[in-house]
């Protein structure tokens, strides 16, 4: 017993230590089996294609909104290489896909998450081209529209604007890892417990360091969304 | 920090056409995840980093130390994987009892680990090799060859050209944060990111709308259109690159038992 | 008419806020000129500079390009933006592209030209203001000097007939400031007229052979640089500081150090010489 | 060494892409003085300026305050920046908070000052940069003149013993040049160490009363404004050209229009003051 709890205390110390743990949660190069690669790409595909379509029907209407999508990609990249000080006392970087969302509409953020995530397997080599489309699903699916329609719902039933942006870009950051969990999990079930132990055992090492980087997230995108409102 | 960008430019592969550098990268990932063998990985692991660090110039200490980069998620990720609730413990390699339940590694779960390990770490160094070789601009100009909506290459370069716009920007903020102790706390910090974030934002937004007048004094026409370098395709790197992957199925195969 | 390039008539703009920024501007751009634009911030130098290129469209007035009016359809604009460049203040904000070829290429594919034109006319900028060794390189790693070269080539490249340059030395070191007005006098030699908005009166004494004074939204007068800077109580009204080269030749023609009758001198290398052909003879 | 107020010893500094950027650069900050740092671009001036609030931490040198060694830890630091204010080149990087308020405010709340002290500090540095009417506007309505102004505000808000410039006059016209270089005396006659960044030769002579010059990452040469641009040999290596009125005065007494005991003027009040002392009697 003894030496359980030495092995879990020290695999809770080993992951409050790890750098950079937003990044670490993109599902890296190579990790997922070649059917899951494809599975997640057809499932992504649908909402990238949507999303392409809403932005065409928007440039064609206002031609300058090109350069600013094109430039809110790389504020994207940008904002996510950015350290915010976590609760925890570590360093975290934020995923802005709550923020993204809020302000474009999912559509829109799940084409723009895909550019930001591509660009991150390529220049940071953070995540990978194999696991793209697992990643999309992720952070540019699932992410923005559980965000969005938290959002929604908050506003709709006349919560506080601030509750509606802290839900949503906190449970918008955390449904992306519950969601990784997911796909971790599927990939990879326990030879003996099968998918649910697996995902357990997932969802456990990555709540451990996702909760307090939710609510950092939530935080943060309200401040910016404040200032942003007074600008 | 962005050092594989540096690197994209300044390598001895930089004159191979990028559509074969793009062949070797792309294919041999596939091929080497689609055999999922380790005796393929391992030997993959090894061919992309002597094409990059030695044909590539590249040193091999930063080659190494961006190996161990992706170690967190890598060891996190076979942990989890590599430890199962075990049943028959008569092949427990290792093991402690929790809640009447045996949690542990056995040669199954251990062999799927290693397996993953290897199988990642290539196609890891098969990323690399391009992200190391092929600067953005010649990807973008690769997916449009392969008829890419040139919607989304024009939003991908935007997007590259001004992260590194940004990039100093968001620097400059921080440093002028920074000199006016605006991190002082970790309270202090939060809002000072909040500010910084905000202020780049709209920032972004401003910059948005100038280069639009500047591509429109440029005769814009809704198209980001512009001249591409021109490279030769060699047919022997091209047959190369086929006669690696029939070697890799073959080693396979081999190794399988097969043949 | 035919020397006037362009002529602006009587422009009026304000900005949606409600800043007025142009109230009935009007003047003559004259073909193959050095004109140097002066004025203070806030004059509306910019705003009248981005009407030259069709980027703002006046509320009243006009805008005539050899004699012919300026319409606001897309043609007319590719028209007169293939005739008239423009290179902005910031290059950070004008280079779009991370390659420094595609990014020069992309004002001659815009004008239609054919493939081997387009390499002609990029291969002929990037000589012209001195960057081929920089054509591989991204954008991103050039110095910011650097950066205002290829935004100049990029325009070159249109080989537009005016070129337009906000600032154009503006927080560069001296010695691209000098590679950089080295360039515009060439460009002008090649029969380019060009118009520089600046707030350095040294230089535009130095360089221009016309000068447009604004002020509150027009041009509140133009003349030879000679003209403009002897012209004390314009100076002042409009915040100008006299050129540090005709301060000190009027300080001693005033004190009898030179005869009156000398020709004022517009370089640092004619003033040298007029001392030294007028230097006293005795100690 | 009571006088030092920052002595830098020996700074070693290599940029993370392998610019070297420092190679053992020395030098000693007197307290009160009027320091002007020259160097063309790239000579290294940025990351030396970086290293004096600690933003940048040398590879091996060291960094003395009042003479004590500055430890790179967070208290450390704190007491640094609370000594030595820095102004940065282009305002809008510096400005991040909604009002001109929030903006100047922000440096002293993070002193740590109670409420009071804070806003008595805020009404103080927008009195001395004069711009106290622009207090409730939103800081991206300002023209880049008042940004500029806010910028030293929100310095001055800290009420540093040293002040750090760089390029303060770029891009602005030539009234607010006039008024940034004379709140620069002003501060210094509170007793104020300033140090200022800049590519003009001609404002670094007139105002300075100590010149460090940089080239490829060390300080090759500090000496008195007349030390340094009578030093033709230095000038032409570290590609300064000499300053205006400096070079014209040398004409002048080499080609005996006056007698050569003259100090050397200044400012342009003193050049003409010379000239009109030095006047030749008959025509």
């Amino acid at each position: 017993m003894l030496r359980t709890r030495y092995l879990i205390a020290s695999l809770i110390v080993l992951l409050l230590l790890v750098p950079n743990t937003a990044y670490a949660m993109h599902i890296m190069e190579g990790f997922l089996p070649a059917k899951w690669c494809l599975l997640w790409a057809a499932l992504s595909a649908p909402f990238i294609i949507w999303g392409f379509f809403s932005i065409k029907k928007i440039v064609s209407e206002k031609p300058e909104l090109k350069m600013l999508l094109g430039l809110v990609c790389a504020f994207a990249f940008v904002l996510s290489a950015l350290k915010i000080p976590s609760v925890t006392g570590s360093c975290s970087h934020p995923t802005g896909v709550g923020l993204g969302a809020i302000l474009f509409g999912p559509a829109t953020m799940s084409v723009l998450g895909s550019i930001v995530l591509l660009f991150q397997a390529l220049l940071l080599a953070h995540g990978g081209i194999t696991t793209l489309g697992a990643n999309i699903f992720s952070m540019a699916v699932v992410g923005p529209f559980v965000a969005y329609g938290v959002y929604l719902i908050i506003n709709k039933s006349g919560g506080p604007k601030w509750l509606a942006v802290f839900s949503a870009a906190a449970l918008g950051n955390l449904l992306t890892y519950v969601t990784t969990s997911f796909q971790l999990a599927f990939a990879f079930p326990d030879v003996t417990g099968g998918i649910m132990v697996s995902l357990v055992k997932f969802l456990g090492i990555f709540a451990v360091t996702q909760l307090p980087l939710a609510i950092s997230e939530g935080l943060l995108t309200v401040l910016i969304y404040n200032l942003l409102t007074a600008h | 920090m962005l050092h594989l960008d540096r690197y994209a430019y300044n390598n001895s592969l930089v004159h191979i056409h990028p559509l074969e550098r793009f062949l070797f990268s792309g294919v041999t990932l596939i091929t080497s995840l689609i055999l999922n063998c380790e005796v393929v990985s391992l030997l993959v692991i090894l061919l992309m980093a002597w094409v990059t660090v030695h044909k590539g110039s590249l040193p091999f200490r930063f080659y190494f130390k961006l190996m161990l980069l992706p170690m967190t998620f890598l060891l996190v990720g076979i942990i989890a994987i590599a430890v199962n609730i075990v049943q028959e413990t008569s092949t427990l390699l290792w093991g402690v009892n929790l809640f009447s339940m045996t949690i542990g590694i056995n040669y199954d779960s251990l062999y799927t680990a290693v397996n993953l390990f290897l199988r990642a770490l290539a196609a890891v160094s098969c990323l690399y090799f391009l992200s190391l070789t092929t600067p953005l601009t010649e990807i973008i100009s690769v997916l449009r060859r392969f008829k890419c909506p040139e919607l989304l290459l024009d939003l991908m370069s935007l997007t590259y050209r001004f992260i590194f716009v940004l990039l100093e920007t968001a620097e400059k903020i921080y440093t002028s944060q920074s000199a006016r102790l605006g991190y002082a706390s970790l309270r202090k910090g939060y809002q000072s990111t909040g500010s910084l974030a905000t202020s780049l934002f709209v920032r972004t937004y401003k910059r948005s709308l100038d280069l639009y007048n500047t591509l429109e004094a440029r005769c814009y026409n809704g198209k980001l259109e512009v001249l591409e370098q021109d490279y030769e395709v060699s047919k022997k790197n091209i047959f190369m690159i086929l006669f690696i992957q029939v070697l890799l199925v073959f080693i396979a195969l081999f190794y399988g038992g097969i043949i | 008419m035919s020397a006037s390039i362009l002529q602006v008539q009587g422009l009026h703009y304000t900005y949606p806020d409600g800043t007025l920024a142009l109230r009935g501007l009007s003047t003559d751009i004259a073909r193959g000129k050095k004109i140097a634009l002066l004025g203070a911030n806030g004059a509306g130098k910019s705003t009248f500079l981005l009407h030259l290129i069709g980027i703002l469209k006046p509320f009243s007035g006009k805008i005539l390009l050899h004699g012919e009016e300026v319409k606001y359809n897309r043609k007319a604009l590719h028209n007169l933006r293939s005739k008239v460049g423009f290179v902005f203040q910031d290059p950070d904000t004008q280079l779009f592209s991370a390659s420094v070829w595609q990014e020069v290429s992309f004002g001659p594919i815009n004008l239609g030209l054919s493939k081997e034109e387009v390499k002609a006319r990029v291969i002929k900028a990037l000589d012209d203001t001195g960057i081929t060794s920089l054509k591989d390189k991204p954008t991103h790693f050039l110095s910011y000097g650097q950066k205002k070269l290829v935004s100049i080539a990029d325009i070159l490249a249109m080989e537009p007939e005016v070129l337009i340059f906000d600032e154009p030395t503006a927080s560069l070191d001296p010695r691209y400031t000098k590679h950089v007005m080295e360039l515009l006098d060439q460009l002008n030699q090649s029969n380019i007229t060009i118009i520089m908005a600046t707030h350095c009166v040294d230089i535009a004494y130095g360089w221009a052979d016309w000068v447009l004074v604004m002020k509150e939204g027009i041009i509140t007068k133009e003349g030879t640089p000679e003209e403009i800077f002897t012209n004390d109580q314009l100076l002042i009204s409009t915040n100008l500081s006299r050129p540090f080269l005709l301060e000190v030749f009027q300080e001693l023609s005033s004190n009898n150090y030179l005869p009156r009758n000398i020709s004022l001198p517009k370089k640092m290398a004619d003033f040298k010489k007029i001392l030294q052909e007028n230097a006293p003879k005795n100690k």
